[in-house]
């Protein structure tokens, strides 16, 4: 394995689920410890040893799972370890100062006295970044920063970075998403199955080529969007639902054999219309309606009885058992149906984790291993594959594809499809536009706790999509 | 016994896909998994051998008899707390829990002189009513299982007292009730009933736990509730069946000390839960809840009364016996953590 | 209904006098005797009387709170059965300063402030035992403690008593060893089997309260040794009375629990009239076995 | 005391962008975070006005200088033990460690004859030790903190009864001790110095746990230990230390049980751990670690000693008291949680 990184560059990394990616650049900033090898860095052999070292070093790293402290205000999450001291005490004024003053240089919207417990998914990513902008780098290392940001927080975070290059340092991009990597990089550097493969200039290459490096094999160029098939008829009716924090009035229809898409800014509510729905939280308001007749829903197992499914965004608090093993957390939602007089029918059980390890090319050596083993796109895949297993009608996926590499995004556009055609009703939330414009049968776009508008596939843009996105609370519309 | 959940079936694999060496990590996960209750059982057995060599008196059947006799309160009380415990929650009513239930047998035997079964039953029914209190309280109100259980160890402490009239009630009048425990019914083995109960209740919390639902979901609530709740599993519903299974083997450890002290004491009990709960975790079973085995609780609970009684019979004096037992309980936890060596920081 | 008197001077308003009694145990069988001698008490000289104790004989800092407490009530006089006399001397004197008067039962209390003691020599008591188990066994051979307490007083002395008892009289009786099973029953009966199991030529156990005794008898029991072990006790108890007659147990020593708690009460209510008390009331403590456990004078002190 | 990590100071508030009523939704945060401990304290007074209707002698002022006297060892300990909950871990070895350190008092008083300076010094020193150990072997050896401490529990009880001989060792040798609990130093007022020094403690406690490195790094621990390695802090080291702080606590309880008890018990102990650690739930600490405040534990600590007293001032049986305790900690846990009502599944 092989990585140059030049001053003053982005040098993205690419690669499949589980290539190496998050494991060379744990290597990197001492997290682990290489068995051979070694780093040079400004010219100099170095021995990265801790994570201190590699701060010290003026190496900075945004995992790809969160590292935070929930309880832990923004700014005292930041500046962890290097405190702003009043004789013993800790001078929290003036860490909050230097806080504030840190998300205006790099142009960021936190309040560093809120803790990071109480944050969205995509707000802990902004605090990620910020905590890592906030050492005094010379490189800085992002594994996959964007997968819970939505375009215009790429477009924020690639403003960040590009100001952050100068020729002393230099940046590492992981991501997934290949028209980021354009956007924002340099150089390539692909790699597979943890070795090297190559390294491209992002001026002279294309996508297609960068894919093929990284399958190994060529991939066909552009998808076909499928025309919108024949919907069925209404499956899941929600009408007015509300909750005390942040939704109101929120109305649709969700038909059998359709895909709505659901677009906003992070924080417009998305998330917390899926989990009003299969009664995750509780609302206040509104009625659900299921093939024609009203249902009453407290909680997700009701949700699960009646036929709907939620996949989290947050697959490491609430998707996954991270110490369990990997069919373990496939059959999870299946465990009920898999019992004869309460016993586990344990054969069938491995049968059909083993069918999905299959189906969804889940990298693993053993479907014994535990989850928190495996890179983070095949956990997420682990997610998806429990939810398959159940068979439920209605299907609520919220960004599914967070942290999935492109060829296994295909295969996942393929399977909602697929599910799609065989009558089952998604619902899909995602933050990446592209993936919206080309999945959905029909968007819907939030903000601010509301839906501001409906679009349907032929007449749906980013542009469209974007300025319903932005309206604040003028223009709710319900179905 | 053979209660984990890492055992299972190996034919049914189903084919692996992009994987290097499967037959063989395989193989090294599974013998993992062995040695871990391996190693257990060998903290035990040099315990055993030690013992042995420095008074050989340890070793006669009578004495290994004894031993296995003493480990049947403590050993069902860790029973039921190894379900709690592998749920992330923790069970301190289980000491005086079981005064309660032996109460209750009390109450069913001698004042209203029903047959030894209904006896039998009610204590275990006994112990199941108060698991299902602590389980409503853990998940429908939402109290920390801690609070909850060291209510219910207060609140139990008590009604055995009230119930009770402050004074023990003898079981003088349902003559057979004694032999529950002490009979040897198996001609010519000197062990007696309470040791087989205590085995009995072993195997089948360890198929409980190991090959039916309740069991999956003790581990999985354990590995991550809220992931467990969103998976369309009624979480809260569960708990409150795993505690009341739990409770009912609290139940089962009352009739059983009931029996053996042909009395029900009220007053007793207190300061159990500690060792029941040590038992479980020098079994292995983690305190953070998802990890554990039946198995390891049964080896745990052996450790701690060969220890005890193998401390008394080198005659160790008693202020030592303490110091030495919270010793060995370190280095056989300790040596069970250099095993699983995750030694990395931040893991 | 059974509020504590308001006021200081209930003696005088007609309200009826408050004894409160704060005793070494609540839940073991000897201190309900106390208490129900204590109650008696109360209600043939007309005082009220409330009685506690910790749950333990360790707990010195919970009996203090409890008596604190207890003060705090304004009690007429207060019957006190102290775990560490020394520890206890602060609310005594405040007792004294407010001219409450103390009554000390159980094993007294080593301070001048206590008006009358009823109390019994656990010394001496144990002491008897010693006597009864070297005549049992013949003079020789090899006995064990099964105590209940390292610390508390009572533990104390019952196992001193003995012990001193053999060792100045019987040089061929050999202590083998003392262990402590917390009066725990269950704990007890599985530490006396260890003895036995290891030592194999051991001639008998004592059981130094009601808990241990029961226990040594149960081990005696399972292991079926019932003629081969003298069991000697103390206190009663139901299972210990059944032993005793059937001849698991050899005999215990008695203390009088009932009459202790009889006494320390009719004390204090005759101090609340101003009536003078015996300093040393002794409860004393005898023998029983097989032959007298009937007899009048030891069943009244006997409880099951 | 304000201690929460919730609070914070108004001035420096980043713009929030898309929220909706900005300077609204940080009131009512700073306003719920308020609220949290009021609701506790809510509680307590409810208690004490309950006490005092139903027996008026319970609100004389010495009867409620009685009742924070009894607060006193208890509260010690429940500081300590906060600091070691917040972390995620817990401390059984309270109990027992406060008899060794009150016999290590004695040992350097009564048996040396040092001066009485030195004797508080060696008590707390000597809890620090202990809380040394515990923290080595949870930080260094990576053992359980529950089973750490148990054995800790269990060593200190047995040290204890080894060092004193397993009997109590007196005072009176040392005249001014017993006043150092019992003196009342502030003409004209009738609360004892134990309850002053108890303040005193806690409001450096507070101090130290929402000014100081060391208490920054204890939430910072208990809310994500691996993200807390991985921001380049030393845990193992900081463990140690908390740990180590915590023991000194404990020390200090040593020292006081102590002089009120003018005498070292070694037999005692056992039991207080339970009540220290229900102080701090109670107090709104939670055992998943990341989350508390001293001025909860206080305020939990002073529930409890007032729950025993005014149930014993009213003469409730004594069967029925812990009864009424289990019930009453069970209430006030749940409108404690009532008022968080965080009631979404998987949240
Ligand atoms: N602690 C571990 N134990 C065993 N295997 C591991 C461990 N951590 C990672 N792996 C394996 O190492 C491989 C590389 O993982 P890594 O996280 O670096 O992938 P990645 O390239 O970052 O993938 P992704 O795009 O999904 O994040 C994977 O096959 C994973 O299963
Ligand atoms: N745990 C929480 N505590 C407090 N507020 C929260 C919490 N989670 C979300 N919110 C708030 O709820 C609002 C909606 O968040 P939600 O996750 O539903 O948005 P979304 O549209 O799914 O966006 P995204 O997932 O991209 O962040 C936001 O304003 C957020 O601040
Ligand atoms: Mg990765
Ligand atoms: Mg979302």
């Amino acid at each position: 394995m092989q990585l140059t990184v030049r001053h003053g560059e982005v040098l993205a990394l690419v690669g499949e689920n589980g290539a190496g990616k998050s494991t060379l650049m744990k290597l990197l900033s001492g997290i682990y410890a290489p068995d051979s090898g070694s780093f040079r860095f400004d010219g100099s052999n170095v021995d990265i040893t801790g994570p201190k070292i590699a701060q010290e070093l003026g190496i900075s790293i945004i995992h790809q799972e969160f590292n935070l402290m929930q309880d832990l205000t923004v700014a005292q999450n930041i500046y962890i370890g290097r405190e702003p001291m009043l004789g013993p005490f800790i001078n929290d004024a003036a860490l909050n100062r230097q806080a504030s003053a840190l998300f205006e240089k790099i142009g960021v919207n936190l309040d560093p006295a809120q803790k990071v417990g109480e944050l969205t998914v995509a707000r802990q990513q902004m605090v990620e970044i910020a905590k890592a902008l906030s050492f005094d780098a010379k490189l800085l290392i992002l594994d996959e920063p964007t997968a819970a940001l939505n375009d215009s927080e790429v477009a924020t975070l690639h403003a960040i970075i590009r100001r952050f290059i100068t020729d002393e340092t230099a940046a590492i991009y992981i991501s997934h998403r290949m028209d980021e990597l354009k956007a924002i990089s340099d150089r390539i550097t692909v790699i597979r199955d943890g070795e090297y493969v190559d390294t491209l200039d992002t001026e002279q290459t294309t996508m297609p080529e960068v894919i093929s490096r990284m399958v190994g094999r060529k991939v066909a160029a552009q998808i076909q969007m499928k025309p919108v098939p024949k919907l069925g008829e209404v499956r899941l009716s929600v009408r007015d639902l509300s909750t005390k924090a942040l939704l109101k009035d929120v109305g649709f229809d969700l038909r059998r054999g359709e895909i709505l898409g659901f677009a906003g800014l992070m924080g417009a509510g998305r998330t917390e219309v899926a989990r009003a729905i299969v009664g995750a939280d509780r609302i206040s308001a509104g009625t659900i309606t299921l093939d024609g007749a009203g249902v009453k829903i407290s909680n997700p197992a009701t949700a699960a009885e009646l036929g709907i499914g939620y996949l989290s965004e947050d697959r490491k608090h609430l998707g996954l058992m991270l110490e369990a093993d990997i069919s373990q957390n496939i059959m999870l939602s299946t465990l009920g149906k898999l019992n004869k007089f309460g016993f586990m029918q344990d054969k069938m059980l491995n049968y059909i984790a083993g069918e999905q390890i299959q189906r969804l090319r889940i990298k693993t050596p053993s479907m014994h291993q535990a989850a928190k083993n495996l890179s983070g796109g095949n956990q997420q895949k682990i997610v998806i594959a429990k939810w398959l297993v159940k068979d439920c009608d209605v299907l609520i996926f919220d960004e599914p594809t967070r942290g999935i590499d492109v060829g296994a995004k295909e295969e996942i556009y393929d399977l909602l499809d697929e599910l799609a055609a065989s009558g089952k009703s998604i619902i899909m939330i995602s933050s990446e536009l592209p993936e919206v414009l080309r999945m959905s049968h029909r968007i819907a776009v939030m903000s601010e706790g509301r839906i501001t508008g409906f679009l349907e596939r032929h007449e749906a843009t980013q542009e469209k999509i974007m300025d319903l996105a932005t309206r604040s609370n003028r223009g709710a519309v319900s179905v | 016994m053979s209660n984990t959940t890492t055992e299972r079936p190996t034919k049914d694999l189903a084919p692996k896909p992009d994987s290097g060496g499967t037959a063989s990590s395989e193989f090294v996960l599974r013998l993992r998994s062995r040695m871990q209750q391996l190693m257990a059982l060998a903290s035990l057995v040099v315990l055993v051998i030690i013992f042995g060599l420095i008074n050989p008196l340890f070793l006669t059947p009578n004495n290994l008899s004894d031993i296995l006799l003493s480990t049947v309160v403590i050993g069902l009380l860790a029973l039921g707390a190894t379900f709690v415990i592998i749920t992330g929650g923790i069970d301190l009513s289980v000491g005086t829990g079981m005064s309660l239930t032996s109460v209750m047998v009390g109450v069913t035997l001698t004042y209203l002189g029903l047959p030894l079964a209904v006896g039998v039953l009610a204590g275990v029914l006994a112990g199941a009513v108060m698991g299902l209190v602590n389980g409503l309280l853990v998940s429908y109100l939402r109290i920390p299982s801690f609070i909850a259980t060291l209510a219910m160890m207060m609140v139990a402490q008590g009604l055995a007292l009230v119930i009770s009239g402050t004074k023990p009630i003898y079981f003088n009048e349902t003559p057979g009730f004694s032999n529950l425990a002490l009979g040897k019914s198996i001609p010519g083995l000197i062990i007696p009933n309470a040791v087989f109960i205590f085995f009995i209740a072993a195997v089948i919390a360890g198929v409980i736990l190991s090959k039916t639902l309740i069991g999956r979901y003790t581990y999985s609530i354990g590995s991550n509730e809220q992931a467990t709740a969103l998976s369309g599993i009624n979480v809260r519903r569960w708990k409150m069946w795993i505690y009341t299974l739990a409770g009912s083997f609290t139940g089962l450890a009352g009739v059983i000390i009931a029996s053996r002290l042909n009395s029900a004491q009220p007053g007793q009990g207190a300061g159990y839960e500690l060792q029941a709960i040590a038992a479980v975790v020098i079994g292995g079973t983690s305190l953070q809840g998802g990890k554990g085995s039946i198995a390891g609780t049964v080896i745990g609970a052996l450790i701690m009364s060969v220890l005890t009684s193998g401390l008394r019979i080198i005659n160790v004096p008693q202020e030592w016996q303490s110091v030495a037992i919270g010793c060995v309980i370190l280095l056989a936890v300790y040596v069970d953590m250099l095993r699983r060596k995750d030694t990395s920081e931040g893991k | 209904e059974s509020t504590a008197p308001a006021g200081d001077a209930n003696a005088d308003s007609g309200e009826k006098p408050y004894v409160a009694v704060v005793s070494k145990g609540f839940q073991h069988q000897f201190w309900q005797s106390v208490k129900a001698g204590a109650e008696r008490a109360g209600e043939e000289f007309g005082v009220e009387v409330t009685f506690e104790g910790p749950d333990t004989e360790k707990d010195v800092a919970q009996q203090i709170e409890m008596l604190t407490t207890a003060l705090s009530k304004n009690p007429d006089a207060i019957g006190f059965a102290a775990l560490d006399s020394q520890a206890a001397t602060p609310a005594l004197e405040e007792a004294k300063s407010r001219n409450i008067p103390v009554i000390a039962f159980d094993s007294g209390v080593d301070s001048d402030i206590p008006i009358a003691t009823a109390a019994t020599d656990n010394k001496g008591a144990a002491a008897i035992a010693a006597e009864h188990m070297a005549e049992l066994i013949g003079g020789k051979g090899k006995v064990a403690i099964v105590a209940h307490d390292q610390t508390s007083t009572s533990g104390k002395d019952r196992r001193d008593g003995f012990v001193e008892a053999i060792e100045q009289k019987y040089p061929d009786i050999e202590i083998v060893t003392v262990q402590y099973g917390g009066g725990d029953q269950l704990e007890s009966a599985n530490l006396a089997k260890t003895i036995i199991n290891g030592n194999p030529d051991l001639k008998g156990i004592y059981g130094t309260n009601e808990g241990s005794a029961i226990g040594v008898v149960k081990a005696v029991e399972e292991l079926g040794m019932k003629d081969k072990l003298t069991v000697v006790g103390f206190d009663s108890g139901k299972a210990q009375l059944d032993a005793i007659r059937s001849g698991v147990e050899a005999g215990a020593v008695t203390q009088s629990p009932v009459d202790i708690g009889y006494q320390t009460v009719k004390a204090a209510a005759q101090a609340i009239k101003g009536e003078s008390v015996e300093k040393v009331i002794d409860t004393g403590a005898m023998w029983y076995d097989a032959k007298n456990i009937d007899d009048e004078e030891i069943a009244a002190n006997l409880y099951e």
